[in-house]
């Protein structure tokens, strides 16, 4: 970023006499714009988009089809439609607090961006305590939703303010206790840092580095979508309960505001996984010479690793029920902070014994992975035919209109 | 008995320990779950309520006062609308009220067609319950599953008499039509195909761990309480006892099939609990397949229609008829007067009795926990209403 | 905002009238609002066979963030007090769909004495869908309908609606 | 022993109550039953339910029936006993122009909401009652509307209730 603006000075580009100092702002507005724009908003819209299309396909049904290919413009009509929407204030709500809430919430999400690693050089900031600002402005969504949930002065959305307060500040602690084996074995906070310590190969990567990373991982993964809201523990929004919790009383702009930082926040989620425990960019360095290839390909395997997360999010969100508020916290303080500590023990325990790590215990690991993935793929394929099967089945009615409204 | 953790924070305060204001909430009659218009004031502390206090009336569209303008064959229709999930149960009831009234012979393959049509909506009414219990839940997906099968029933129904879900079947003296060519096999390969899903939904949601506990140990019923407060149907076997108007006592052709009545056992938790509810549920839905299966094998020849008199009337006098509904012991008090017009018809349902006892049972509940238990009591706004 | 229905009519403002109609019409959130026999319907259209979903049309528990409610079922005089404040918590522009005989004029409850006789005599309705309760075909035509009829929506520019359209 | 035959049913409590119960009425099992006064309801659904032999732990159904020509509103209450699985059916009759009964919430529950609503659809005041108010219909609502003289009221909060048929010229 400084190198950019500093090259750009020296090659006669920003105007002379102008100070230094406007000449960084304007370049990180400039860039912050472009980032939000072309790639925070678009990410959280198509996250909504396949949010529907699995949730369709998981349901049998088909899901948004009608705008564009496949539908893929839906994110844009619901975007757009909200935006027009009447922006209704309730009455008795407490304005100025009311107001801003979507605002804190939306600036708490984009603040993560920052640090997020997309692809080597592509990075806004490698803040050298990187992972630790992350956690601190991923926290500030609680103070959004809480002033969300106090401000409406709506019953429902106070008790979705306070579950989510509740949720957010007790699984910040598994969070954190999972991140620090990472910050350990890579001796730096920076997320580069992070993401340099480790390899391309799946044996190199933090998650596989010995069996409490590997237990750490998934803590970290529970945690974070406890901390996104996300089923089963989406208590703060739960429609069946609290109506729409926090954003009950939220109508066009604010909710999209409101809906966005949650799918936007699984990315984050997923970025944030993959960059400290699956390797983040790092592809084989044989594999592109040029800078801009190797750019594009490492923009694409980090891509494509923390969409894989987004898209286990979505998969569990329908396929989960939803637990209970008490259980929720039985969960977080009964069992997650106590495992997350042991691994916290344990890999410092483990470092000390195994300085230079265990490729067999790192091999084993990954092998163990490959095997529950192939156990997995393995039944989804079974699941997949036996449908097929039915289907064919199934149009045994010649009344039945299943099979004229199920085109398209 | 020792108290839980927020029991203890009620005891606290009720001690005179630390005093908090509590809140009233609203719930409904626009509320995701409240399963049409029903009405709650929750009286909370924080998540946990001290009372939940039904409010119905929102669905009161006057069927009692509506029998007493259209006539016998008139109200047939309205009948429909008392139970829109399980509406073949209403038929049937008003159609044997009538026929008690009149001392009407039914034909027996009319009786069978009547039996068939009255446990395929058996299934569709539990797939609902099921299915909306899940969502409650928090799972949407199984809901939207059941609502897949449940198309399909309807399409079996549809062929039969004509509508998806507002039969109009059942006459007065019998059906409307006789099952027709081919009708069989299609309602054969189906119950062929929808008795292993029923495990496969067990599988799916059942006995998943999140589902159970949010499901075990919530409003327990004791069997005592149960009949004081006239539960019926899966409700009342849920707790525990073993009695099925169908078993206990017979109507129509059912002592000529063989059935099992699923009770709760409280296999995971209290005996009588939302879960035992819920599984009772499950379970009757293998029972009717099994049902199904018998009649279909069974199915006489005949005609399916008494001759029974355009006008209509039958002798003063009155009767109760009951019979099991999907809900339960679904009750018809007729009072006739010798005129084409019912005197009086008045409709005992199971929703309304199970809606009386919610705020019985919720006292002490979280928030969430009374979604399960409005759920588990599988409660249908116009059977509440009427 | 001073500039709806104040522009001149020019091919710019109707391409965005157009567009910001297709955004509308691609996106109409309907809200769970099931009152009788014809909530069962609209779920059985939410499912898997008729799937509202494909033209965008998703649920919302709130009535702050939907665009569209079904009346679907009998409105009870009791009820419809309560109906008329959640369409008035609903942010414009907002569409009503009478699903039903009885949400359409009280259908057979006409002879009750607690059914309001029809949900426009409260609330303003855009697509009346006939049936008892009706298919999720005809729901699914309505939905439809609603759509044309939103998609010749004149925001920008001061110009009735042709009466015949 | 079961005392499950309605005539011995009826006997029983002849014997116990007198005067008090009426006679024998209805030729099946679902509608034989006798009527009671309205003072010794109480009483007599009290000991139906505890007497052994007898057992009705359960109201089925409890339904008021307006009657203008013998200017009565009967209430009917439909007995049943899940432990010996037979029926009864006890009919009280009180005077149309202000129908008192006492209230038998105190001995099943299940009596307590359908009390509630005979109240509000008949305008049976159930005395001893401990919740009684409208329960389907809502508080402002005039008359009780499953008498036979009920008028429907020409508007409600501002909302007609009769429509126009369009089939009219």
């Amino acid at each position: 970023m400084q190198e950019l603006v500093d090259s750009l000075v020296a090659d006669g580009f920003v105007p002379g006499g102008l100070p230094l100092w406007v000449a960084y702002l304007g370049a990180m507005l400039v860039f912050g714009g472009i980032v939000v724009f072309v790639f925070i908003l678009p990410i959280a819209g198509i996250t909504t988009w396949v949010e529907r299309r699995v949730a369709g396909r998981i349901q049998s049904r088909i899901g948004p089809n009608r705008t564009g290919p496949a539908g893929f413009l839906q994110w844009l009509a619901d975007g757009i439609k909200s935006v027009l929407k009447e922006d209704i204030v309730p009455s008795a709500a407490d304005v100025p607090l009311f107001k801003l809430a979507p605002y804190v919430v939306m600036t708490g999400f984009v603040a993560a961006f920052v640090v997020v690693p997309f692809g080597g050089p592509l990075i806004i900031a490698d803040l050298n305590v990187g992972i630790l600002y992350l956690t601190a402005v991923t926290a500030l969504v609680v103070v959004g939703i809480l002033m969300a949930g106090w401000a409406s002065n709506n019953k429902w959305s106070l008790l979705g303010g306070i579950r989510s307060a509740a949720q957010i500040v007790s699984y910040e602690i598994p969070a954190g206790l999972s991140i620090l084996p990472v910050v350990m074995l890579a001796g730096t906070l920076s997320m580069q840092g992070i993401i340099g310590h480790q390899g391309w190969a799946p044996w190199t990567w933090h998650v596989f580095d010995n069996p409490f990373t590997f237990f750490a991982f998934f803590i970290l993964f529970v945690s974070a979508l406890a901390e996104g809201n996300r089923t089963p523990f989406d208590l703060p929004e739960a429609e069946s309960e609290l109506v729409m919790g926090f954003a009950t009383e939220y109508s066009g702009l604010r909710n999209l505001l409101f809906f966005m930082a949650e799918w936007g926040n699984l990315y984050v989620i997923g970025a944030v996984v993959t960059t400290l425990f699956l390797g983040g960019w790092q592809i084989p360095l044989a594999l592109a010479d040029h800078p801009v290839p190797r750019i594009v390909l490492q923009f694409a395997i980090f891509f494509a690793k923390a969409y894989f997360w987004v898209f286990v999010a979505v998969w569990l969100r329908w396929t989960l029920p939803r637990i209970r508020v008490d259980q929720m916290m039985i969960m977080c303080w009964k069992y997650l902070v106590p495992i997350a500590f042991v691994n916290f023990m344990g890999t410092a325990v483990w470092m000390v014994l195994f300085p230079a790590g265990v490729p067999a215990v790192r091999v084993l690991l990954s092998l163990t992975a490959a095997g529950l993935l192939v156990a997995f793929a393995r039944r989804v394929v079974f699941h997949v035919r036996r449908a097929l099967l039915t289907r064919e089945e199934l149009s045994f009615n010649p009344l039945s209109t299943a099979r004229v409204m199920s085109r398209g | 008995m020792s108290l839980t953790g927020f029991e203890v924070e009620i005891q606290r305060e009720v001690d005179g320990g630390l005093t908090t204001e509590d809140m009233t909430l609203s719930m409904g009659p626009q509320h995701p779950s409240t399963h049409g218009v029903l009405r709650f004031v929750v009286r909370a502390d924080g998540e946990v309520m001290k009372e939940a206090i039904p409010d119905i009336g929102y669905l009161h569209r006057s069927i009692e006062k509506i029998s007493e303008k259209v006539g016998w064959h008139g109200f047939m229709p309205y009948t429909d609308r008392v139970d829109y999930v399980a509406a073949m149960f209403c038929n049937q009831g008003w159609a044997m009220a009538a026929e008690r009234l009149a001392s009407i012979e039914v034909p027996k393959r009319a009786e069978y067609c009547r039996i068939i049509a009255a446990e395929f909506n058996r299934i569709q009414s539990h797939l609902l319950s099921v299915g909306s219990m899940a969502m409650d839940i928090g799972a949407y997906t199984p809901f939207i599953h059941t609502v897949r099968e449940r198309e399909y029933i309807n399409d079996l129904i549809e062929e039969l008499c004509g509508a998806r879900l507002t039969f109009n079947y059942m006459r007065i003296g019998g059906v409307a039509w006789d099952i027709p060519p081919g009708w069989r096999e299609k309602a054969l390969s189906f119950l062929e195909r929808f008795e292993p899903l029923i495990d496969e939904y067990n599988a799916l949601i059942s006995y998943n761990k999140i589902y159970t506990e949010r499901l075990r140990n919530v409003a327990a019923i004791s069997a005592q309480e149960a009949i004081d407060y006239n539960l019926v149907g899966p409700n009342l076997r849920g707790s525990g006892v073993r009695y099925d108007v169908r078993r206990d006592l017979p109507y129509s052709v059912y002592p000529e099939l063989d059935f099992d009545v699923p009770v709760g056992s409280g296999e995971l938790g209290t005996l009588g609990d939302c879960f035992d509810r819920y599984m009772v549920r499950m379970r009757e839905m293998k029972e009717s397949c099994k049902i199904l299966r018998q009649c279909l094998a069974q199915l006489p020849q005949g005609p399916v229609i008494a001759k029974v008199a355009r006008n209509f009337k039958p002798a003063a006098g009155d009767c109760y008829v009951r019979i099991e509904s999907a809900r339960g012991d679904m009750g018809w008090y007729v009072v006739s007067d010798g005129t084409a017009f019912p005197h009086r018809c008045k409709i005992r349902t199971g929703s309304f009795a199970a809606m009386s006892i919610i705020q019985k049972v919720s006292r002490n509940l979280m928030i969430a926990d009374l979604i399960a238990v409005i759920a588990s009591f599988d409660l249908v706004a116009p059977e509440i209403d009427r | 905002m001073s500039l709806i229905n104040t522009a001149p009519e020019m091919a710019l403002t109707t391409k965005i009238d157009d567009f910001l109609n297709w955004t509308r019409k691609s996106s109409v959130w309907y809200m769970l609002f099931g009152l009788a026999c014809c909530a069962i319907e609209m779920m059985q259209t939410g499912g898997p066979r008729a799937d509202l979903d494909r033209f965008g049309a998703a649920p919302r528990a709130t009535p702050r963030v939907s665009d569209l409610i079904i009346v679907s079922g009998t409105l009870t005089l009791k009820m419809a007090l309560r109906t008329k404040v959640l369409y008035d918590q609903m942010p414009d522009p907002k569409y009503v769909i009478s699903m039903g005989s009885c949400a359409n004029c009280g259908g057979l409850f006409q002879l009750a004495y607690s059914v309001c006789d029809g949900v426009d005599k409260v609330i303003p309705v855009d697509v009346y869908v006939p049936g008892c309760p009706p298919r999720p075909e005809a729901l699914t035509e309505g939905l439809i309908k609603l759509q044309e009829k939103i998609q010749q929506e004149r925001w920008l520019v001061r110009k009735p609606v042709a009466a015949n359209a | 022993m079961a005392v499950s035959d309605p005539a011995a049913v009826h006997a029983v409590l002849r014997s116990h109550f007198g005067d008090a119960i009426g006679d024998l009425a209805g030729t099946r099992p679902d509608n034989a039953g006798t009527t009671v006064a309205p003072s010794a309801i109480v009483e007599v659904c009290r000991f139906l339910k505890t007497e052994t032999g007898l057992a009705f732990d359960c109201l089925s159904n409890l339904s008021g029936v307006d009657y203008p020509k013998r200017n009565i509103i009967e209430v009917v209450y439909h007995l049943y006993s899940y432990r010996y699985r037979h029926l009864f059916v006890l009919k009280v009759e009180a005077p149309r122009d202000n129908p008192a009964v006492s209230s038998v919430a105190g001995v099943w529950s299940a009596a307590e909401w359908q009390e509630r609503e005979v109240f509000d659809l008949l305008g049976v005041t159930f005395e001893g009652h401990p919740d009684l108010r409208r329960i389907l219909m809502p508080e402002d609502w005039p008359g009780h509307p499953l008498r036979k003289d009920f008028v429907e009221p020409e508007e409600y909060h501002g909302i007609s209730t009769s429509r126009e048929s369009l089939l009219k010229t």
